[in-house]
Order: structure tokens, then C-alpha cells, then sequence
């Protein structure tokens, strides 16, 4: 296929979702907010993708950016420079998260070993949790910001802000790996000595992807924050604000393009009927899923024997694999 | 004949979807010393790592001792018999000598005569003896080298695998290091050799393979390739009979 | 605000610690044994301690077994839980890198705390016997029983695994797959066995810092999270792959948030004992009990 | 990668996606048979605990109205049973909301009854604004509730006045002098919000503050805060904290031989599971509640009864829940209607009688405040404090942990 056909496909299935309102009362339907919320995570799950899929460091600190960029709008909202659905706010949502991003980054990525990277970013998160618990009347400290609920008009900005986010993550995630640099990243994470060896800056390129991802998870944040209107240290750098994405990227498949889209569809679905339908212990099943998904779906749907066969004709390996016992990473 | 101790025949191996080798055959007689040779990346350390079992062939047959051994994870291939002592050495720097060599007799095979197999090490390589509650990673090139044969040969290989034993090496212990594998041949350990430093591994090899990108450009016997012109004028240039 | 304490309540606070975070100490020899081997944050060992804390809890009120007698059966259960846990949920995945292993870990997490949440209901409980709350007076200063007996089990702990991991063959046989896995292999050692070796005593030790929580605290299913992040700290400014270091890291950490929670509040005493450990990732990566020398892995 | 054949299958996955949602998005309206009442409450994580109560509680109230054969709606012409539905919020704001959304689009209810917890009820109730659904609210900080000026719910919870009062008129009825209290209030919301009462309540009563400072939610030792306590002579404690950390604290306090002669815990103390986990060490302790079964109040007795019945146990907080579940049944009764405006119009400046919380007076802009309750342990009992009325139980100072 195409490079023409690619992007027909991806304005047709974009145009397909933002036609969903005119069938669907956006004011009564909870699927219009259920794909708010897949969507939501779409972004998330990219952003992610984009760090770990393809230059194979794992993030945990997706929180932080995401946290980090809904405080952008509180607090901007608060002194009254940001507005609802400042599109400035979200940029600027988006851009200081990135910046953080880099600032983090470097120490952190210049360090060979990617389990610092993990550790670190985990930290992060936790630190900017508490430090917005600490941050006084600033941030309103444990109790958080509260934003006038009565801007809200309809659901419908929130549905294709949302759906926005989740093409441009896609398309962002896409690019960058057709790109030159995308080749970069994959050598960076298929072998870092040997792209060192060619020249290529690794750390230039894993921090702007980590940057980049950044950008993407503080729009998310940025969003969910219009849509809550109560910015909460304890809700906003959560810690299931990273799980819940990566877990979608790998049941979807890491470093696929729609691995996180498949898998965050799928896995919001399932939450959410998996809520309905055991209401007490569905915090249980949820566990058990990650377990079982993990352990018998390694690669991912788009990795599935079935799935590749029919469209590809062959089977392949998830890039982030076996390094271990090949010793490459080491 | 009698049957080879080891035969490769048709080995293919992929890195993701890079394929590093090509229908590789070969054969190595028990006793005798083979080399791989070939320049950077030819993929001569791929052959080893195969044949030890860190690196899944995709297809191909690897029959040892008369038996199918193929796609074998490492740690089978040493209780089998296979040893290798991979590039760069991979000692474990933190742990002292003597515990690395220890540790090269973990497997049930050799693990009962581990006392007695550390004495024929300690003979061979009498520095270690010397050095043995030293942190390996505290000693030099040529001395790691050493404890990294020696950690090998404690599972009572059948058949010892170098991987660029010389490199990074001084010219004088480079020496040492390949009167250490004649002596190891004279004591009727089979030993498959992969070296850059091309002279040296064809005038000790029985037979030798040369590869490149992935293939089988020649094989034959050790003198009779060292004389051959074409090996002569890809691989050892001006050197000639250098080191 | 600031004033300088008599010196009596300086010291009370630096013991106070001291004991304190032995409990972190604990712990982290677990993360950093799991780390060793399978180069996973193992995030489930605050659930493990916690649901060894219920098996205390459960013997005491059952069987009235005294918790620090429930050693016996604790830990057994637990390194043998451990070794099960590695078999059925980890040795699938493992030889496809770290990135399942630690989901793994994390569903296992989520799984753990909402069975206890409904097994056991999600009220706080604790162990109460004549010691729970009991103070030892000693040199003018108070010392608390229980953290006392946990220190001592943190002691134990190192050193019975120091020792295992220097004297037996399978555990140096554990050092060397946590140096350079590829080389263990080529020696002959099955990575599935040390991985569930270090998962065994993992757990193992996870029952042990349980039997210190259920005697020291008042718990529920939740509480556990807490103890993986402080122990993953205490791990980082040890030094991953040290089992010394890891004791001391927790150690390290247990007073820098005891004077932290003196001096300022206890929310800023977790800010900084974050902040430090973040500096400690992005400076001295390697930790801060290992001479620069050691460190040099490759 | 070959990306290509997969965004094909994405295409097909999209629109089976997009058809399937549009084919179950038309419920057709069916006769009204049962009265939808919303809830979402913690089943899991943290505030799980609390949560269960207050389900146990509303439950029981819907299931004595239906018992009776339901609420009569006027405007339907018949009597109809109530059903209530509980979606887990696993105490999470954003899942809070996202419960809201799923209750007013998916299940369709007709009203919402209140969730715990000042976090996790203004996400919620900012959700029900959006779709003018009139949420039926407890436990959210009254003060903080009028901040928001929402219009679609109204508010029963403790009155904030009494509330910073309680403490200190029950410590001033003490017979030894107090005078040097400390207040260690959790970093959390309600903590905050609380805190700043109890500060004012100091200020009116004279009492100054030993020590005053936010504690940190879930921390595993308190050791540095008894000493600063210690340091700082403090002779009483008002304390805000789950139970888990104020268990450890009062032991903290044994083992380090700190002993004061009143301990005033909220949240924490109020619990039969305190009790258990303190064992004799729970006795003089005091707590805060929201009701108890002695109050002079229609069913009061009784409910208590069923609660001790069912847990063997007593519960302070029960009568909150299952009255506001009252007060909404009372107020669609009134209403005559399920119309979420007519409810809310019958709530906001209503005033419901013979409720378990007694009678309860809502304020034109929709807030009704109770007394707080305060108890003391003593042999495993809650004996009650305050409010002082028909209550004979004399408050006693705690003694030093050595002569006890």
C-alpha cells in the first residue's frame, strides 16, 4: 500500500469517528465518553510507545508529564492568563512537561543502562506529587485546584480534542519512526553501541523522543483537566496514568504503530465491561488480565500468529525481545 | 571415516529479520584444531554463538556426538560438551578467580571432578593458581584471558570454542595465548577457533573456513589455505608473515 | 521555627531511624536480589510483605502463634511461594526480556491487593501482643521493641544472605548471572534456576519484613505500595546488586526522613528523601556504598 | 515494519468499532417499573472501608422504603419500588467521575445519591452538573461544597461551627486543664478543611496551638512527630488520620513513653476495628462521629440494633448515610416526581422530620449542617460525648501509659 493510501485510510477512520456525534447524542451517550476516555489513552498509550517502542527505554513516569500538564491549566486558570480551551494553555501544556523532559532526561538517558531510566522516572512522578502537595496556595496543596465547572458547555470539544490528540499522537509516533530519525531510534534500540559506532547521537534522539512523548502525555493532562475541573495530586500523578497505557501498548504490541490503538481500545472496553459485570471484584480481573495478557500475548495483538499471517504472511518478533538471553544489551 | 564430533550443515541464522549467516557446513574432527576465519563481520562469532546456543539457528542441523543439538539454550550445550569462551572474555569481573573458575564447573557433568580438573588448570596456567582470591576484573588482558580458558575447560569441554582469543592483546602474550591452544590440542581437546589475526589461526589450524557476509568462501586445509594466494591478498596484504 | 534540639532527642531520632529503616533495609535486599538477576523493580514486594503480614496476622488469630515464632512458618512458606510464583508467572515470559516480567510484576501487584481487599475486607488490622506497643528503656533513651526485633531480622537477613551468596555454589552461581547473564549461561547456568533461586529468597525475605509489619503497624491491603517505592529508593542509594548496600540505603533513608520529619513535616521529609534519590540516580548512579572502582560492571 | 496491511485491518477495526456503538446506543423508553438511584462508592482501594458502611447503610434505607412497597410519585400516578445502584469508584477522583458518567448515560438513573469523600465527591458532583442530574450529597466539606456554587446538588454534612467547637467544649468540661494541645492533621482535603475549623475553634476558646502541622498521608513512622510533640510539652492531641496510621501513631506514642491526658482523633479512633487493633490501649481514647444509636431519634435504636446485629459491632457514621438516603426518598415523595429539578427545588430550604439524624432543615442555598458527635472508648464501647444532651457519660483524662 501506498504512502497516499495510508494517509486516505487514516482520514477516512478519522472522519469515520467524527461522524459518531451526529449518530450518537454526545449529551446522553456514554460511548461518546467512553471514546473520550479511549481515546484519551490512545494518545497516552503513543506517547508511550514512542519512548519504549522505539528507542527501548521504559518509562514510568507517564504521570508526571500528565499531571504536570493539567497543572499548567490550573494554574494558569487560576491567575487568570489561561482560559478554557486556551488553545495557548494547551500548548504551553504540552511544551513544559517537554521541557521537563529534557531536563531530566539528559542525566538520566546519558546513562547506559536503561533501568535507570525506569527508576528515575518512576521518581518523578513521585516527586512532582508531592510537591505540588507542598506547593502552598499555588498549587492548593493536598486539596488541588478547583476550576469553575460552569464553563462547560457540551461534551462534544472535550470528543474531538480528544480524538484530535489521539491522531495527532498517532501521526507524530508515525513520522517520527518513517523518518531518518526513526531509523536512528530503531538503531538505538536494536543495538546502542553500534549506532554509537555510526555516529548517531543517542542521546540527542532518546531525549527528544522522551521530550516529544512528553509533550503528547501533558496535552493529555492538559484535557482531562478542562474535563474535570478539580485538579487533584492524588488523581492526576497517579501512578495508573502510566500503567494503564503501557499495559495497552503491550497487549496492542510495543513499537507498532496500531498496537497502542488497538490495545487501548480494547483494553478500555474491557475495564469498563469487566466493571459492569463484576462490579466487586473487578479490580481483581483486572489484575488477573494483565497477568494472563502478559504472559500467553507477550507481543501484543499485532503480533498475534493469526493476525500476522493473514496480513503479512509471516511471523515477527517484537523488536524489544530476547535481548537478554542474546546478551546484546548488555 | 568415523563420524565427526561436531557437523554443521546448512546453517542459517537471522537477527530480527537480518540474515547473518547463510547455509553454513562444516565438520571438525575430534582431536583436530578448526578455524573460522574472516574479517569484521563476516559473522565467524555468529557460527560460535549458534553452536553454543545463545543464538536460535533458524534452520540448519548441528549434530554432536552423533546426536541433533541444535536450538539448545547455552547452558545444555556445556553439560553436553560445547564450551565456548566468548569474545571480550566475559569473566565475572566482581568474583575472584577462583570463583569464576568454580563456577565453570557448574554443570552435573563436571561438577564431580572439579578438584581434580582445577589441578590440570592450575598446571596449565600456573598464574592463576598464584592470583586465585584476585577480583578477575583486577588483572590484565592477557591474565583474564587465562582464567577465561581456564573457566571453560573446568566443564570438561569436548569441544573448546575460542572467539578472538587475541584481541586487544600484546604481540608477545598473543604468542603465549596460541602455545596455550597447541598445548590444549596436544591434550586431545578439540578446539574450534575463530581469529582475526589470520596467519596464526591457519598455520595452527587441521582445516579451516573462511567466511563472508554471512557465506562460505572456502574451505580446506589449514596450510594449504595460508598458501593460497587469494587469501593471501584479501586477508593478510602487505603483512605477510607478520606476528 | 528552626531550633537545634537537645542532644538526647538528636540521637532519639537517629536511632528512631536507624531501626526504622532497617524495615526499608529489608525489602530492598529483596528488590535488589530480584533486580540482580531479572533486572526488574520487582513493584510487588510491598504486596508480598503485605500479604505475608496477613498470614501472621491470620496465625495469631487462629492459632494464637506467637508472629515472631510464625518465622517458622512464614518464611519457609514464602521462599517456597516465591520459587512457585517465578515457575508459573515468570519463567514463560522471561526469556523475552524485561518489559513482560515487569508488567507481570505489576498485575500481580493490582491482582494481590484487591483478593486480600475482598478475601480479607479492606479494614486495618494488627497483630496485638505484650509486646506490640512496648518500649525497652535503655541509656535515657526509648527504644521501640518491635523495630528493635525488625533491625535485628534486617542483620540476620544480609548476613545470611552475604553468606549465601559468597559461600554456596548456587549463589555465587546467582552473582554471576547478575554480573553478565550471557557468560553464567555459557558455564552451564540455567538462568530459570537462579532467577527462581533469587525470586525464592526474594519472596522469602518479603515474609520476613511482613512479620516485622503485622508486629510494628496496623495494615490493610493497600499499605504495601508504599514500602516498594521507599525500598526502591533505598536500593538506588545503596547501589543495585549489592545486598550491603541495600540494607544501608534503607538504613540511610530511614534517618534522612526521620530528621526530615522532625525538622520540617513528614510531607516534605518524603520530598526530600525523593529528591535524593533522584540526585543520587542522575549523579552517582551507581550508589553510594560502592567504591567507583567496583562499579565498573560491565 | 510493514505498517501497511495493518492500517487496513485498523480501518475494518474502526468500523466495526463505530457501527456496534451506533447499534447500541438506541434504548427505546420503556414504562417506568422502578426508581433508579445512583451511587458511587469506594468498593475498592483506600476509602474502601468507610464506603462499605455507607452502602450497607443506604442500602438498608431503600430496602425499609421498599418494604413499604416504595415511594408514591405523583406524577407517574403509582407507587414504585427504589433500586439502587452502586458503581465502584475505586477511590479514585477521575474514576469518581467517570462512575457519574456511566450512572446518568448508561444506567440511566434518575437521581444520585451521594459518594465518600470530599476528592472524590466534587469530581463527581462536577459531572452531574454537566448533565443536570441533581446529586443528592454527604461528606464533602460543607464550606467547600458553597465554593463551588454548583446548582445541581445539595449538601448534609456536619455543620462547620460546631463542629471547630466540639473539641474544646468537651475539653473544657474536663476536670483537669489542658493547656497545651497539639493538631496533626492529615495532608489531605478534608484534613485541610478541617484543620482550618479546629484552628478557628482554638482562637474563639483560647487555647494556642503546642504544635500545628499537616501529617503525611500513609507514612510508616511517626517517632520524629512524638518527639516534636515531646519537645514541644504537648499535654493533648487533636488528631486527623486513617485508622492504619493512627493505630501506629498511639503506638509510637507507648513505646516512646509519651503520654498526654487527651487524645481527640478523628477519622481514625471512631472505628471498631481501632479498638481491636488497640486492644486496652484504645481506652480515654476519644473520636469524632457523625451519629449515634443513643440519639433521641425516630429509628435511631433500631438501626443500631440491625448494624450490631449483622457486624457485632457498633458504627458512629451509619445514621449520616442512611438519613440522607431518607431525605432523598422523602424529598421525590414530596416532589411528587423523578424530575431532578423538582427534587432538588423540594431538598434546597426543605425541612425533613423524623429522620434517624432527626429533623433536618436545609438552608436556601441548599446546605444542611448536623452537631458532630463526639465519644469516648471506654470497655469497648462508644460512650457518647457530645452534643451534651441526654448524655450522662462524664469524659475522662487520660492517665500516664505507666499508671494505667
Amino acid at each position: 500500500m501506498k504512502k497516499k493510501t495510508q494517509i486516505g485510510l487514516l482520514v477516512l477512520v478519522t472522519a469515520l469517528f467524527a461522524a459518531v456525534p451526529l449518530i450518537l447524542d454526545s449529551e446522553k451517550s456514554y460511548y461518546v465518553y467512553f471514546l473520550f476516555m479511549a481515546f484519551t489513552f490512545i494518545a497516552l498509550s503513543q506517547s508511550w510507545n514512542l519512548v519504549a517502542g522505539y528507542t527501548g527505554q521504559i518509562s514510568l513516569g507517564l504521570h508526571a508529564f500528565f499531571g504536570l500538564g493539567a497543572y499548567v491549566i490550573a494554574i494558569g486558570w487560576g491567575q487568570e492568563i489561561i482560559g478554557f480551551f486556551d488553545p495557548l494553555g494547551m500548548i504551553l501544556s504540552g511544551l513544559i512537561p517537554a521541557i521537563l523532559a529534557v531536563v531530566v532526561g539528559i542525566p538520566l538517558l546519558s546513562k547506559l543502562r536503561g533501568d535507570y531510566f525506569a527508576l528515575g522516572t518512576l521518581g518523578l512522578g513521585e516527586i512532582l506529587r508531592l510537591v505540588f502537595i507542598q506547593g502552598g496556595a499555588l498549587t492548593g496543596g493536598s486539596a488541588g485546584l478547583m476550576l469553575p465547572s460552569s464553563s462547560y458547555t457540551s461534551m462534544l470539544p472535550y470528543y474531538f480534542i480528544a480524538l484530535f490528540l489521539a491522531v495527532f499522537a498517532t501521526v507524530v509516533t508515525y513520522l517520527m519512526v518513517q523518518s531518518s530519525l526513526g531509523w536512528a531510534l530503531k538503531a538505538v534500540r536494536d543495538d546502542e553501541t553500534a549506532a554509537a559506532a555510526n555516529g548517531i547521537n543517542i542521546l540527542k534522539y532518546k531525549v527528544l523522543a522522551f521530550a516529544v512523548g512528553a509533550f503528547m502525555a501533558g496535552l493529555c493532562g492538559s484535557l482531562q483537566a478542562y474535563y474535570l475541573f478539580h485538579i487533584h495530586p492524588q488523581n492526576f500523578f497517579g501512578l495508573n496514568w502510566t500503567l494503564y497505557p503501557i499495559l495497552m501498548c503491550v497487549l496492542g504490541g510495543v513499537g507498532s504503530i496500531t498496537g497502542p490503538v488497538i490495545g487501548a481500545i480494547f483494553l478500555t472496553a474491557i475495564f469498563e465491561l469487566s466493571k459492569i459485570l463484576l462490579p466487586e471484584i473487578h479490580p481483581i480481573f483486572s489484575g488477573l488480565l494483565i497477568v494472563l495478557t502478559v504472559i500467553f500475548l507477550p507481543d501484543g495483538i499485532v503480533r498475534l500468529g493469526w493476525f500476522e499471517k493473514f496480513f503479512k504472511g509471516r511471523k515477527t518478533e517484537s523488536p524489544i525481545n530476547l535481548k537478554l538471553f542474546t546478551g546484546k544489551e548488555k | 571415516m568415523a563420524n565427526p564430533l561436531l557437523r554443521v550443515s546448512d546453517l542459517n541464522v537471522f537477527y530480527g529479520d537480518a540474515q547473518a549467516l547463510w547455509d553454513i557446513g562444516f565438520y571438525v574432527d575430534e582431536g583436530a584444531v578448526y578455524s573460522i576465519i574472516g574479517s569484521n563481520g563476516a559473522g565467524k562469532s555468529t557460527v560460535l554463538r549458534a553452536l553454543s546456543g545463545l543464538v536460535r539457528p533458524a534452520s540448519g542441523r548441528v549434530e554432536f556426538l552423533g546426536s541433533r543439538v541444535e536450538g539448545k539454550g547455552a547452558d545444555v550445550m556445556v553439560d553436553l560438551g560445547i564450551s565456548l569462551v566468548p569474545e571480550g572474555r566475559g569473566l565475572f569481573t566482581s568474583l575472584t578467580v577462583l570463583e569464576n573458575l568454580e563456577l565453570g564447573a557448574f554443570t552435573k557433568r563436571a561438577r564431580p571432578k572439579r578438584a581434580k580438573t582445577l589441578e590440570w588448570v592450575n598446571e596449565l596456567f600456573p598464574i592463576i593458581e598464584a592470583r586465585k582470591d584476585q577480583q578477575a576484573g583486577k588483572m590484565s588482558g592477557g591474565e583474564q584471558q587465562m582464567v577465561a580458558i581456564g573457566r571453560a575447560l573446568m566443564s570438561r569441554p569436548k569441544l573448546l570454542m575460542l572467539d578472538e582469543p587475541s584481541l586487544g592483546l600484546a604481540p608477545l602474550i598473543v604468542k603465549t595465548v596460541f602455545e596455550i591452544i597447541r598445548t590444549l590440542n596436544e591434550q586431545k581437546v578439540t578446539i574450534l577457533l575463530v581469529e582475526q589475526n589470520i596467519h596464526q589461526a591457519l598455520k595452527i589450524a587441521d582445516r579451516a573456513l573462511v567466511l563472508k557476509t554471512g557465506r562460505t568462501t572456502m574451505t580446506g586445509k589449514g596450510d594449504e589455505l595460508l598458501a593460497d594466494p587469494e587469501i593471501q591478498k584479501a586477508y593478510m596484504g602487505t603483512l605477510r608473515k607478520g606476528t | 521555627m528552626f531550633y537545634l534540639p537537645p542532644i538526647d532527642i538528636l540521637i532519639q531520632i537517629l536511632i528512631n531511624g536507624i531501626l526504622f529503616g532497617a524495615m526499608y533495609g529489608i525489602a530492598a535486599i529483596g528488590l535488589s536480589l530480584i533486580f540482580g538477576t531479572m533486572q526488574i523493580i520487582f513493584i510487588a514486594q510491598g504486596a508480598m510483605i503485605v500479604l505475608a503480614a496477613y498470614g501472621t496476622f491470620w496465625l495469631f488469630h487462629f492459632f494464637s502463634m506467637d508472629p515472631y515464632l510464625s518465622i517458622i512458618v512464614i518464611f519457609p512458606v514464602s521462599v517456597i511461594f516465591g520459587l512457585g510464583l517465578y515457575q508459573v508467572l515468570f519463567r514463560r515470559v522471561a526469556r523475552a526480556g524485561k518489559f513482560p516480567s515487569l508488567l507481570i510484576a505489576f498485575g500481580l501487584m493490582v491482582l494481590l491487593e484487591n483478593l486480600m481487599s475482598v478475601l480479607f475486607t479492606p479494614n486495618p488490622r494488627s497483630v496485638r501482643a505484650s509486646y506490640t506497643a512496648y518500649g525497652i528503656s535503655a541509656l535515657g533513651l526509648k527504644i521501640s521493641f518491635t523495630r528493635l526485633m525488625a533491625f535485628i531480622m534486617a542483620i540476620l537477613a544480609t548476613t545470611g544472605v552475604s553468606l549465601f551468596l559468597k559461600k554456596t555454589l548456587i549463589g555465587k552461581a546467582v552473582r554471576a548471572a547478575s554480573e553478565n547473564l550471557e557468560s553464567a549461561t555459557l558455564v552451564g547456568i540455567t538462568p530459570h534456576r537462579v532467577n527462581s533461586v533469587t525470586f525464592g529468597i526474594g519472596i522469602g525475605l518479603a515474609g520476613l519484613a511482613g512479620i516485622a509489619t503485622a508486629t510494628t503497624y496496623s495494615f490493610d491491603p493497600y499499605f504495601g505500595f508504599v514500602f516498594s517505592l521507599k525500598a526502591m529508593i533505598a536500593l538506588a542509594l545503596g547501589g543495585m546488586g549489592s545486598v550491603v548496600g541495600a540494607l544501608m540505603g534503607g538504613v540511610l533513608l530511614g534517618v534522612l526522613e526521620s530528621y526530615g520529619s522532625f525538622f520540617l513535616t513528614g510531607g516534605w521529609a518524603d520530598v526530600i528523601s525523593y529528591a535524593a534519590f533522584m540526585l543520587v540516580l542522575m549523579f552517582r548512579p551507581e550508589g553510594l556504598f560502592v567504591r567507583s572502582s567496583d562499579s565498573e560492571k560491565p | 515494519m510493514k505498517e501497511n496491511k495493518i492500517s487496513i485491518w485498523s480501518g475494518v477495526f474502526f468500523l466495526i468499532m463505530a457501527l456496534s456503538l451506533a447499534g447500541f446506543s438506541t434504548v427505546s423508553a420503556k414504562e417506568k417499573k422502578e426508581i433508579l438511584i445512583g451511587t458511587h462508592l469506594s468498593m475498592s482501594g483506600g476509602l474502601a472501608m468507610s464506603a462499605r458502611e455507607q452502602a450497607w447503610a443506604y442500602e438498608l434505607a431503600t430496602a425499609d422504603v421498599n418494604k413499604k412497597g416504595g415511594i408514591f410519585v405523583k406524577e407517574l400516578g403509582k407507587k414504585l419500588p427504589i433500586k439502587l445502584i452502586v458503581v465502584d469508584d475505586e477511590s479514585d477522583g477521575g474514576k469518581a467521575a467517570a462512575a457519574v458518567e456511566k450512572l446518568i448515560k448508561l444506567q440511566k438513573v434518575d437521581l444520585i445519591l451521594s459518594g465518600h469523600s470530599t476528592p472524590l465527591t466534587i469530581p463527581a458532583m462536577v459531572t452531574s452538573e454537566k448533565y443536570k442530574k441533581y446529586y443528592h450529597g454527604t461528606t464533602c466539606l460543607i464550606p467547600v461544597w458553597a465554593g463551588q456554587k454548583f446548582k445541581w446538588s445539595t449538601m448534609f454534612f456536619i455543620n462547620m461551627p460546631t463542629f471547630s467547637h466540639a473539641a474544646y467544649e468537651v475539653i473544657n468540661s474536663l476536670p483537669e486543664k489542658v493547656t497545651r494541645l497539639a493538631m496533626l492533621m492529615e495532608d489531605t482535603m478534608d484534613g485541610r478543611g478541617l484543620g482550618g475549623a479546629l484552628r478557628g475553634g482554638a482562637e474563639a476558646f483560647g487555647y494556642k496551638l503546642a504544635v500545628d502541622e499537616p501529617w503525611a498521608v500513609g507514612a510508616k513512622d511517626y517517632s520524629s512527630q512524638i518527639l516534636k510533640l515531646k519537645a514541644n510539652r504537648a499535654d493533648g492531641i487533636l488528631i486527623f488520620g486513617s485508622p492504619a496510621d493512627t493505630v501506629t501513631f498511639i503506638r509510637q506514642m507507648k513505646e516512646t513513653d509519651f503520654s498526654v491526658k487527651y487524645f481527640h482523633g478523628y477519622k481514625g479512633t471512631w472505628t471498631s476495628e481501632f479498638k481491636d487493633a488497640m486492644g486496652k490501649d484504645s481506652q480515654y481514647v476519644m473520636m469524632d462521629g457523625f451519629w449515634s444509636e443513643t440519639y433521641p431519634y425516630p429509628g435511631a435504636k433500631e438501626l443500631g440494633a440491625t448494624y450490631t446485629k449483622e457486624f457485632n459491632k457498633q458504627s458512629v457514621s451509619i445514621g449520616a448515610f442512611y438519613a440522607t438516603a431518607q431525605i432523598l426518598y422523602q424529598a421525590i415523595e414530596r416532589a411528587g416526581s423523578l424530575d431532578s429539578a423538582k427534587v432538588r427545588d423540594e431538598v434546597i430550604g426543605g425541612e425533613f422530620k423524623g429522620t434517624v439524624m432527626g429533623d433536618v432543615k436545609y438552608g436556601p442555598e441548599g446546605s444542611a449542617g448536623f452537631q458532630v458527635g463526639t465519644f469516648q472508648w471506654w470497655n469497648g464501647k462508644q460512650q457518647q460525648v457530645y452534643p451534651f444532651f441526654k448524655s450522662s457519660w462524664k469524659t475522662r483524662v487520660m492517665p500516664p501509659w505507666d499508671k494505667r
